[in-house]
């Protein structure tokens, strides 16, 4: 049984789980709808919050720990997934969430990416992508389109092909895949609770429009769609779904139960008694 | 001139076995230390093998004692050649002199120039023809009893050790060693010594690399996550299923950027956590222990030095790593630097610092080697425990939790996600005492200063070095490199100069005073190393812990350092 | 036009291509084959050996550089792509190889692994597989199958499933994608060369078993097979055919040519006439 | 008793812009800059933000002079406020005194208590009023026009550094900024004090940042690859469009563990290569730096140093990576490290950087830091250039090739892939002079003191450091700190006190016996430099290069180092 322990006697708002510090977000940035939606489905949830690990990497979006009433850790750039995994992996009893951006996630923190997903302990890893690195002042990530060439590292565009966070995550093993849009908080709540509920390791990307350095994204208001189909637990069928997609659909893409990754930290031996090997 | 050290260490028996890949050398090393284990001696097994992954030529290089041996000796008493292809690849490793003894199969072909170039009695040993005489007989089984004989132990430690060492070989492997043991028993019982009369009872037979992973899980270790490297793989694959016995967890993870920061998440969940690697690990470590060191969650590495720098020389031994351990973190970030002087005490260095990350809430870095690590050992069992130091827990329930909070002593409570009135959020930006990210030179300072200084108030006890003698002449030495000081000292007072050795086993902080305390008096200073920059010396220089007459000994891997050269380089001096 | 020169004058023989160096290679290690197959590619397309760099990381199969008699870098564990990636961005002109193993490739090098796909480089990448670390004699690798307990450190088995080489290069964006065996070496100096040849990042995974720490792998001799389908340029069709795929089959399964990413290294301004911008 | 800047440094003016988000301070900063450029002065711009990503406060610091300007002052002349939100995040920044001047919008609110405390005096300046009068009029055009005029620069001379500073902003924003200039130009001449005589001509206006990348580019590199990080990133922006016009090309790589082997790979190749990073990227290159020195590959690193920690304070500077720079490679990997002693010399050491990093085939790390790279400089175009040491390349034809010959020299000659004659694999496992892979104590010994030997013998020539006057006292110090060494040995002069600055550019390899006579005759040696530990006191400790009696100085950032407070602590001590 993976799913957290949820606690219904209080009713907590998600006021109660937000932290008394202010984000150092730019106005209109979309990584605060993140914020609203992640407290939102913690108090659908009423989720203890001390029995919550908010864990992060380095960027705008790894700013979330702090502002998130529960226990949190704020690492270095691409390693959330690894503290997570330690943590998890220690403390079964916690609700782990990963949060980060695209680049933390998908650009210095690619293999652990790769080897969560395998891995498929039972988290959740949000990504807000804005497809740059905000905290830097805007050079191109992974998921930024080969042609964008408004970065002056990258003044002609990267010539990349994108990254593509949820066919990756596919092939990688992740058992639970979904796309937000923080311009639709409410859904992206909703998505979190079934990420969180997940019993496994549960991809969350969100489309989080960066104000500052890609204005331009103000216009995914238009531009995000519902995910037109159903999701699926067939891979195959999830491979055809992703790829036959924009990019820009928001819902969940694919979901299937697989062994959870967990030490069962039982006790069944004492020190003592496995010391006695080494005498000759 | 080198010392005639039969002479001086009547009670030292050195052996080295060698053959090709196949031949069984070690497995021939294997059983002689476990005889001579339950024979009560002292003994010290090193192997070494060529490039080749498997199938290479190998050699077992043993001492034995009635006191303990913490080094190899300057030449060896008995090479036992189970064959000589590629023997050359060892004649660096196994000194040999004309006090030393040569088992020759006269069946193997003729001695390699090299060996009898080194002025060595030549003894024939028909081997092959003996193990000829069993069936599916093997002729290091043969090597193994007349190696037994011909240093005295007895007939049925020998069995009872091979017994052991095989162990679940089968009926019909165990019955053909035990035939061809016997027969190599009587070829070696012509002129058998009296035998090295037993020492020790109820001894230990321990690698390095096992005693790392037994200090740790004294230590109260239960998560590790690591990634395999060479020479630190074994201390892993020991710790894996008994962590699991104990209730903990062994992860193996993708590269060494995850298994550090799992580690500091397991910690911050509360499990004191470990992870071993070797140089090139240990490189790619270190921004996650910049993160332990500043979020101040406590972290434990085992680093097993091999040659470096880069991918360097893997299998073999250095101690060139004390550079990186002590300043490879960007920014100033002070933590501790431990290392163990001898394989028993890699249970208690462990240990130790295990319980002081624990405690001050810190990295530890403790740096083993390669010779410690896949050396084994017969020791007594090591009874010395670190001081149970245990983590500072929140126990209060305070209005507003501070993290790093600096009213109560520079080391702070930790909570434990679960702990309603302790949450918070760890990180490695500078922070305030409640753990918000702040660039205020106030805050910047203040925690700063609380770092440093928790590590440097506090009282480390008299563990900080072991100290042997005292003389106007000190050696100074750290890590493994204390066994070949400890003999050379032992040589040197023989020889009539009273010597002194300080052996350090924490490095930072440097325990500075205690230092000049224990130096005092000492008019001719040695630091004695193994590597090529004399990184030790300069670290004590750099701290002003050496008087300026005080001279650096340092010499590379990959070969041991040996108490003879360490003597020579004294007196030639 | 990226495919390399060839010089047919002289009609190399394989065997200049080997050096004089002797493998530290365990007697009957699958990577013996994978040595004679490069050498006999390089040798049917007359590469000039000058012309050719091998690029690898740490492993036993790593050591394939100083085999051959071409220029050749053996780096650190897993960054072979890397070394690659900078030698061919300022030498298009050579011939890039990068060799590696499972571990090197799939484990620590697997964000550059991802990278390297998307990049769509012209060099070839060889990952010899043999589910297993050898070079630190014998622990689990990403492709190791997650019951396989031979291993003192994972004893349980790893409990984490397969990477998937192919599925997870052609979710990354490789352009081409072919497996080969050690122990049909014409076929896999066949699939060498179309690899070499290819216009971008060729990858190319080889089963080469570890005779040391899976002996077993010696059945793989009996169970390789041809792949069954023909090869395909269209990435859904291709990832239904990898999922359906045993990983025991062999051939070329995917291939496209898309964009290759390469600086043009064209002069066109001097240092001098630049520095006048800091004029006031 | 702080000396009285003033008097003793009549021809220097110091200015802080301040202003919430969008108030536009750093353009006016920026403006003022680059009027007093054109004005033929020597100036200084730093710039502060909270830490907001964009929007929130900000501020522009200024030091004009007609000397060079290497420092910020102890005290600042002028504060213009452009508002008074946040402005307590920067009176750490900013300090006033008696004699400073705040030019205060009366509709800007009252003047917050931090201000009033100082005892400066308060201008009133209607800068919104004024700015009101004109359509679309910005209230910090109008206090750049009262700057320009209360500093003594011409009108017209301002007119032209705003045009320049907005560029394309369009036609309508230029001609309401002239407007509000203007007025703002009428409001400051009332007292305008006499001009500050103009001492350049043709000076440059260029950060830190953009120097180093400039100094790469004239020292031949032509591949960055490299990951953004601050305060490095601009380097790389800068370099970027300009390596394709010179024929390069910049890879913006997944990671730095990429970036760095990536350029390892181009320099095989033929290329020279560089990346650039700050302490968490740099931590991360550490393996790949290794590889690089024990392949000999040339490879060059620049550093630009912000506050550690882990990732401290990433917008602020800080002198804290010396330690891994120079000793945060695993195993004994000898390299070179050398530093900036201003934003000019940026240009300058950097090119030494790559060209010593070629010429001796190995790692060179430059450290540079946030208050070099992101401040801009006025400046006589940089002159000096790097000796111009290339590659030794292969140009015989050998019968076999040795990549790491002993035979000719501790540089052997590196072949480029395309040379026949010249195949090899370079390798970090050790090897012999071949580059095969070896395990033998003889090619370990002989190629670790290779890559050791070739960067001590080495002759570098006159730029390890940079030294001025001479007197009893003296300063040793490194980087970025030598602005304020300066600058105080200046002060300690005037005041009657001979001193001598010794500021290091070459830090690795230590010119001990240089620096041993540059310090000759000096009885009362201060080493001076920003960061916790004293990094530098100790390195030089350690190399035996400073006398017993030599005292650290040293304090971490995030605020600069003053030139009062080394004077201080000097005279007090
Ligand atoms: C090792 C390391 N390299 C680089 C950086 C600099 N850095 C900080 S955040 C960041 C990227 C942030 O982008 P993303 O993860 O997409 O987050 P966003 O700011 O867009 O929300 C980078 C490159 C760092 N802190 N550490
Ligand atoms: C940074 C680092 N970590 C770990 C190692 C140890 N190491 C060397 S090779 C290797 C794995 C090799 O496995 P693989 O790449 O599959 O090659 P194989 O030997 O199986 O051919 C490891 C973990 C290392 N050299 N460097
Ligand atoms: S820079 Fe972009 S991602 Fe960062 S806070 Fe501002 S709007 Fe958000
Ligand atoms: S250990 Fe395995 S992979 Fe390595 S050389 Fe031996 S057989 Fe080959
Ligand atoms: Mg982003
Ligand atoms: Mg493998």
């Amino acid at each position: 049984m993976s799913s957290p322990a949820v606690d219904r006697r209080s009713a907590p708002r998600a006021k109660d789980y937000k932290s008394e510090i202010k984000p150092i977000w730019c106005p209109g940035c979309g990584h605060f709808a993140v914020l609203s939606a992640v407290t939102k489905a913690l108090a659908h949830l009423a989720l203890p919050k001390e029995e919550v690990a908010v864990v992060s990497g380095i960027g705008c979006s790894s700013r979330l720990p702090a502002y998130i009433d529960s226990y949190g850790f704020h690492g270095v750039h691409g390693r959330a997934l690894p503290v997570a995994a330690g943590l998890k992996a220690a403390r079964p009893d916690l609700t782990v969430i990963v949060a980060g951006g695209d680049g933390d996630g998908f650009s210095i923190g690619g293999n652990h990416f790769l080897h969560a997903c395998r891995r498929n302990m039972n988290m959740t890893y949000i990504v807000m992508d804005n497809r740059v690195y905000g905290m830097t002042k805007g050079q191109a990530s992974p998921t930024t389109s080969p042609d964008w060439g408004a970065s002056k590292m990258t003044p002609r565009g990267t010539g990349v092909r994108r990254f593509q966070p949820a066919a990756i995550a596919l092939a990688a093993g992740a058992t639970f895949i979904a796309r937000g849009f923080s311009g639709d908080p409410t859904e992206l709540s909703r998505l979190l609770v079934e990420a969180i509920c997940h019993p496994g390791f549960a991809f969350l990307q969100v489309l989080s429009p960066c104000q500052t350095f890609r204005p331009e994204q103000k216009h995914w208001k238009e531009q995000v769609h519902p995910f037109s189909e159903a999701a699926t637990a067939d891979p195959v069928e999830a491979a055809q779904l992703i790829h036959g997609d924009d990019g820009m659909s928001a819902g969940l893409i694919y979901a299937q139960e697989l062994p959870v990754w967990q030490p069962e930290n039982r006790v069944s031996a004492d020190l003592a008694t496995l010391e006695q090997e080494f005498r000759a | 001139m080198p010392p005639d050290h039969a002479s001086q260490l009547p009670l030292r028996l050195s052996v080295a076995v060698t053959g090709s890949g196949g031949s069984g050398a070690v497995t021939t090393g294997l059983g002689y230390l476990e005889a001579a284990a339950r024979a009560g001696l002292y003994g010290l097994m090193n192997r070494s093998a060529g490039p080749q992954i498997r199938g290479g030529e190998s050699a077992a290089m043993l001492r034995l004692g009635t006191t303990p041996v913490a080094c190899m000796d300057d030449y060896y008493d008995f090479l036992v050649g189970l064959d000589w292809l590629n023997i050359d690849r060892f004649t660096d490793e196994i000194p040999l002199n004309s006090g030393s003894r040569i088992l020759a199969d006269p069946d193997a072909g003729e001695l390699p120039e090299a060996l009898t170039a080194t002025g060595a009695q030549v003894i024939e040993a028909p081997f092959r023809e003996q193990a000829k005489t069993v069936t599916g007989g093997r002729l290091n089984m043969v090597a193994l009893g007349t190696l037994g004989a011909a240093s005295g132990i007895p007939r049925e430690t020998m069995q009872a050790a091979l017994r052991s060492v095989l162990g679940d070989k089968g009926e019909a492997v165990m019955s053909s060693s035990l035939a061809c043991l016997a027969l190599g028993y009587e070829l070696g019982s012509a002129n058998a010594p009296a035998p090295l009369p037993a020492v020790l009872e109820a001894p230990w037979n321990i690698s390095g690399n096992e005693a790392c992973g037994l200090g740790a899980l004294r230590g109260g270790v239960r998560f590790v996550a690591a990634y395999p490297i060479t020479p630190a793989s074994e201390m892993l694959e020991w710790m894996a299923p008994r962590l699991e016995q104990l209730g903990g967890s062994l992860l193996q993870a993708e590269d060494e950027l995850a298994s550090v920061n799992m580690i500091i998440g397991a910690s911050f969940g509360g499990v004191p956590a470990l992870t071993a690697t070797s140089g090139p690990g240990l490189s790619l470590m270190m921004e996650g222990l910049g993160l332990a060191v500043t979020s101040e969650t406590p972290t434990t590495v085992v680093n097993v030095m091999r040659g470096g720098p880069s991918t360097g020389i893997p299998t073999k031994s250095e101690q060139a790593d004390l550079n990186i351990a002590l300043f490879g973190l960007h920014g100033d970030a002070p933590h501790l630097v431990l290392a163990p002087l001898d394989i028993a005490d890699c249970v208690f260095t462990t240990e130790w610092a295990v319980r002081l990350a624990e405690h001050l809430q810190t990295v530890a870095i403790v740096l083993s080697d390669q010779s410690l690590g896949q050396s084994r050992a017969i020791t007594p069992a090591p009874g010395l425990r670190a001081p149970p130091l245990e983590r500072r827990r929140l126990d209060a329930t305070p209005d507003r939790y501070h993290r790093y909070s600096l009213a109560d002593g520079d080391v702070s409570a930790m909570s434990v996600p679960g702990q309603a009135c302790g949450m918070y959020t760890a990180d490695g930006l500078e922070h305030n005492e409640h753990g918000t990210p702040s660039s205020r030179a106030i805050d910047h300072l203040e925690q700063m200063e609380k770092r440093s200084r928790k590590l440097h108030a506090f009282a480390y006890g008299e563990r900080w070095a072991e100290i042997d003698g005292d003389g106007e002449l000190c050696l100074v030495t750290w890590g493994s490199s204390a066994g070949a000081a400890l003999e050379a000292a032992d040589r040197l007072r023989r020889g009539g100069t009273p010597t002194r050795v300080v052996a350090l086993r924490l490095l930072m902080p440097l325990q500075r005073s205690a230092l000049l305390d224990a130096l005092a008096g000492a008019s001719a200073i040695w630091v004695i190393e193994q590597n090529h920059g004399g990184q030790l010396f300069h670290y004590l220089v750099s701290e002003d812990a050496l008087p300026g007459s005080a001279r650096s000994l340092a010499r590379p891997g990959p070969l041991p350092l040996r108490p003879g050269e360490i003597v020579t380089a004294i007196s030639e001096a």
